[in-house]
């Protein structure tokens, strides 16, 4: 074990630090940028060198660095300081990107990967589907192949962005014969065109986060499908488990932890300081626990994947765990927020935050949708039972996938 | 000793439902909570001709004459059906002027409130935290002036009764001078709240008896937890009903143990409320020693009880329990008002231990 | 509603105050008989006057009394006030005398209920077996009818004051090629005979509150059988409901939170007493809560019971509401007693209660115990969910009771 | 930045968990267990010789001269096969005289600890309650007298690391005039305890450095958090492998999708624990601000949730869990061991808020 940045390190920041200097903010004439340009300009810089994008190919588009989970800290550290572009961090970049990387052909390597991550295009998931949340394989929308393209038909839920997306990838049964898992292939989508109809799903809070997006004649070309017909549910898997990693990530709790405590010294109980009731003191503490070992998990874990070994059991319940944790935590805060506790959620958005009570009741309710996003918890339970521990398979599980 | 509610208490029950359930089913609720107001006169009126608007304001004045059990038993009722408008904070103002007011005054104002000509209200937050009645700074006297929090009522509120310092209440009409309400954000949209503004604003000050806040106030706690009982029944059944028609992997979801464990669990939540509100009810009339505390415990208890329930709820709905669409939220926010109105579980814990002596 | 007593039950309270001045302790030469025999006299006198055993027939040496919750409760009372002996509190009369009531003959209601009631003789239940504990159906104790008389082999366990009792009732696979549930009956042993071996089973407290029972070639007469052949699943289940409303009794809790209060009156955290610690003091308070909804649900319950209308869920939650509110109050506990949660669980037997920091500790041992006793806590949630809220039954149970 | 285990680490508990397994399986555990001394001769002269003993002494005085993390690693091993013997107080009064001890003393002790001939123990529970050194009440002096009430090492130690007024230590040999021990009634046979009365019994006191008591104090939450991770995991093994074996219903109960949640969310009370008691372990040597805080964030957390584990895993072996002669129940006392020894949860919790200056 070893936590210690060394002096190799050191001149590493001393390097990524005077880049910075010299390209963040934009200098001279590129100075006045509008940010989007000036951050796809940055980021091209960025990524020559090796700053970002370093598990990327450099002919898609990324530096292809060899993997140093060091490297990466110090970069995060050193551009968070001076509130430089990072990644774009898009449902494309984060799970597109990797499965196209795994499973794509070469052509679509090329068309798709460098403009996702320069930002330049966007994308959209549509996996769920109104009557399947959690159980994929028992999706309904439709791909029939006509002419030499794909004609799909159908209705896509939980889709977040797909007002602004560009492209969607998407599950959708192309093989209505074969058994359910078998029959659906991972098509991808040009979002502007007639047939495709977004709505916005106005969530409890008040903000409409998600979108349903019908399906109605829309066509894509032979080619644009990932992995072979009826292979998809294989496909979207690998995507899963990037989900998984991304939304469970260490620093998130303990940002919101932090944020918990500054509260709980802002707000008072009793004529105090919430900060001093020895309640709050102790279930702060009971969270931090927990909050610290999710963190060190989070550590154990992006050491082992930088060694390309398998971190085992931990890799299945970052995601349920941190859930836990946000469940926790949200709760905390209404006891803390006490009268205004009555207020509605307030300018939440997804991922934002805001020390506002109002944001705290966003939060509280954002505590209970992460928790279904991507799997709802009791699926996770089952794999942590069935693939971390070994116990049985669901009957009903098996039933559906054939056994 | 007969622990049960009394046949006229069970029929009570049942009227309320089922003019509940005709006048204002969840299609008819999600117009209401959509609406700018939340009011639905037709329905306020309906309440009226039942005689539920006078349940505790005494026969000589108009009203039903009946006690916090029968009140507490009708807002059970509503809060199964989440039933909108301004009937908890009427029903409180009733019974401060019933306590506290002269013969006088109860003249003047309850058989108005009893009728449902006029919309009673609460005004009993001070502005700068806190619902116990030590806590309120307005001064006192025939005219007024100060800020509060959250009144009830939203802007349909004819009158209110005001928490001042000294643990006094006063009766303030809405369209008095220097009266100013503000529409408060709040997470329920089924009981809208103001914040109220007062300057040089007459009001007519009920008996200088702090008993009558105390009573305001505990009998607040116990149709908080009365509601929050029924809300809480509610949200179960729709979760159960929902595990049997969901469909997942080729079964019901309501198959899965885990489910039907979780659902196990929220039962186990809910029904052992029954009994501790209908105590807490109970006790405001029949057992002066341990009304307030038991009214706490209830009031603590079972809106925690309710929250729990509310999260579960949602998540027994998968991502659909998470949208406007889905039902759930409306009750979802019924328990954040029910879990914070008078002050949350926490205050309440607190003076539970204090008068236990602990 | 009313909790209030009228003026009649105080007549009737002073006559019962006058009955127990009169008669308890036993005056004259009665005065120095040992414990037992003056209860016994004692009994038999307090049942001609119809305060104990009130629902049972007077020729079974009941008092056959109609049902009086009310005036159940100032009996109690009053006997409590005096310590005069109440109803013999065993497992004979508060599962076996139910059942024989409601399914045994006439010849063994009149041998069996009344030696059992006054405390004569004792019972001890034979139902678990090492294979089968929730799951009653599988049990392979067999019996065997040969000349008139069954001969039992097999083995039992759990089975409290096997090495006292007199008797046994308890079920044995008698129809070996019927159905699972089909072939069982319901049998009353004598324990008094060659071939039954009882084996003390030591508890993680270091007691041995159950027993092992082996049974070797055992005999019982051909009519001691309870309910027809192959019926003694059912006439087991009358018993069962009997065991979850006697364990849930809302009054243990209300007294077990008493003393968890007097314990953090007595001990100290960080110098101060605990009870004035805010951490103790809402921790007490939440609990608190949990236990006075259990004490009214158990009015409700008495209520409806006495009222003979059905009090619905409730009826099915108590116990394991009941066993949650003993787990945390034996967590709590746990953190009062500091630095003696390193000692060992002292002389705590099952139900007796000490408020000393080792009965403690083996309270909290029990309070694991005790959710296994009688049918497990997931058994009791399936109960609820299938019976009380009306989901599927389970696949799983489904098969076992051969549907 | 590397946040795993050296390869040299990783041998290390292969190395002792092989002889634990070999020398001390369950049933040589039940015997030590249900045996008068809780001591087994034979496995300590193994550990020894495998140089466990002293694997915190410095190289110069015949130890490995190794760090806490290399030590916890071992811990977590002992915690995991429930190693029965005085190896924790021994590693902590090891520590306590590389920290404090002059060279001479050093000389004079470490090597037989070191080589296991004599058995270290610590006696730090003051008598009236309180293990943080300003508890501590017993008059430090070349001659000490008064109680203790939980040292270690049961009827085994042959010396003493005791705690004395001003935070100070001092060294006591067993055989010393004026030391009188007595058993105590302890849950965990595994790790027997004595309560210590000194009687003008001589003393060597250690350095004047509150350090010392310190760094005894957090290794010591260290060994103890380290151990009840391994404790957890192995708890959950084993209701795995009961629930892979065991029928009920005609079906193996790890088929029922309840259990499979419980046996869920066991493993996640018992695998985030890994992370943080490494880091709690290597903060001792290597990060000296968090190194105070993080010991109390471990022990308070991960004894908690081995507590919590093994309610859980007498659950999940249904009434057989609950008897003494299923494993479980030695595991189970170790947790309340592991909870209760250095002070429970809530005050390593308290500490934890004041350290952050909550």
């Amino acid at each position: 074990m070893d936590l210690n940045y060394g002096t190799e390190m050191e001149d590493f920041r001393q390097e990524v630090a005077q880049f910075l200097d010299e390209n963040w903010p934009l200098k001279g004439e590129e100075k006045d940028w509008p940010f989007e340009k000036a951050a796809a300009v940055f980021r091209e810089r960025a990524i020559e060198r090796g700053y970002l994008y370093r598990s990327i190919p450099k002919q898609y588009g990324g530096s292809e660095q060899p993997p140093d989970v060091l490297k990466g800290q110090v970069i995060r550290e050193e551009f968070g300081k001076r509130w430089a572009p990072l990644e774009a961090r898009g449902i494309g970049t984060m799970m597109l990107v990797p499965t196209l990387l795994e499973r794509g052909t070469e052509w679509q390597k090329e068309k798709f990967v460098r403009p996702t991550i320069t930002g330049e295009i966007t994308w959209c998931q549509g996996y769920s589907e109104p009557g399947s949340g959690s159980d994929l394989a028992s999706l309904k929308t439709r791909g029939e192949l006509i002419d030499g393209e794909w004609m799909i038909n159908g209705q896509k839920i939980w889709t977040s962005g797909a007002h602004l997306a560009d492209y969607m990838f998407c599950l959708v049964r192309t093989e209505p014969d074969a058994q359910k898992h078998a029959g659906i292939s991972y098509l991808l989508i040009d979002m502007k065109q007639p047939g495709i109809d977004v709505r916005p799903l106005r969530m409890m809070t008040g903000s409409a986060d998600f979108n349903e997006v019908f399906l109605n004649d829309v066509r894509t070309p032979e080619d644009w499908i990932v992995g072979k017909r009826g292979e998809g549910w294989l496909v979207s898997r690998t995507t899963l488990k990037y989900e998984r990693n991304s939304i469970g990530a260490a620093q998130q709790t303990g940002a919101s932890f932090a944020g918990l405590v500054k509260l709980a010294k802002e707000t008072k109980i009793a004529g105090r300081p919430a900060i001093e009731d020895e309640t709050i003191r102790e279930r702060l503490a009971v969270l931090e626990g927990y909050v610290k070992a999710h963190q060190y998990s989070g550590y154990r874990q992006l050491t082992k994947d930088s060694k390309r070994e398998d971190a085992g059991i931990i890799n299945m319940m970052m995601k349920l765990f941190s859930t836990e944790i946000g469940h926790q935590t949200a709760k905390l805060s209404m006891d803390l927020i006490g009268d205004e506790g009555l207020l509605s959620a307030g300018g939440a958005e997804l991922g934002q935050r805001s020390s506002s009570a109002q944001g705290w009741i966003g939060q509280y309710m954002y505590s209970l949708g992460i928790a279904i996003a991507g799997g709802t918890a009791n699926i996770q339970r089952n794999v942590i039972a069935e693939r971390g521990l070994g116990l049985p398979r669901d009957a009903a599980a098996d039933r559906s996938s054939g056994k | 000793m007969n622990f049960d509610l009394t046949e006229e208490q069970q029929m009570l029950q049942e009227t309320v439902g089922q003019l509940l359930a005709n006048e204002c089913p969840v299609t008819r609720l999600r117009e209401v909570f959509d609406s700018d107001t939340g009011f639905d006169e037709a329905l306020w009126k309906s309440m009226a001709e039942l005689g539920i608007l006078g349940l505790n304001v005494p026969e000589d004045f108009g009203g039903a004459g009946l006690e916090t059990l029968d009140l507490a038993v009708v807002a059970e009722t509503m809060g199964y059906h989440a039933a909108p408008g301004p009937f908890l904070g009427h029903a409180l103002a009733i019974e401060a002027i019933v306590r506290g007011g002269s013969d006088a005054q109860k003249q003047k104002w309850l058989p108005a409130l009893a009728s449902g000509e006029r919309v009673g209200a609460v005004s009993i937050a001070d502005a700068e935290g806190g619902w116990a009645s030590n806590q309120w700074k307005i001064e006192s006297g025939e005219s007024i002036s100060g800020e509060q929090a959250f009144a009830t009522g939203g802007h349909q509120a004819d009158l209110y009764v005001v928490g001042l310092a000294g643990s006094r209440l006063g009766v303030v009409e809405a369209e008095a001078s220097g009266v100013s309400r503000e529409r408060v954000d709040g997470a329920d949209l089924t009981r809208r709240l103001v914040a109220l503004q007062f300057n040089q604003t007459p009001c007519e000050l009920l008996a200088d008896d702090p008993e009558v806040a105390r009573r305001l106030h505990d009998v607040g706690c116990v149709l908080l937890a009365a509601d929050a009982f029924g809300g809480s029944a509610r949200l179960l059944e729709m979760s159960v009903e929902y595990a049997k028609t969901r469909e997942q992997f080729g079964v019901k979801i309501g198959h899965f143990q885990a489910l039907k464990h979780q659902l196990s669990s929220m039962a186990l939540d809910v029904e052992p409320g029954r009994g501790l509100y209908w105590y807490a009810a109970y006790a405001q009339d029949h057992v002066k020693d341990e009304s307030e505390r038991i009214a706490a415990v209830a009031k603590a208890h079972i809106t925690d009880r309710y929250m729990d329930v509310a999260r579960n709820a949602v998540e027994a709905h998968g991502g659909i329990g998470f949208t406007w669409e889905c039902d759930v939220q409306i009750w979802f926010k019924r328990a954040m008002f029910d879990r914070a109105f008078l002050g949350h579980p926490g205050e309440h814990r607190r003076r539970q231990a204090e008068m236990a002596g602990w």
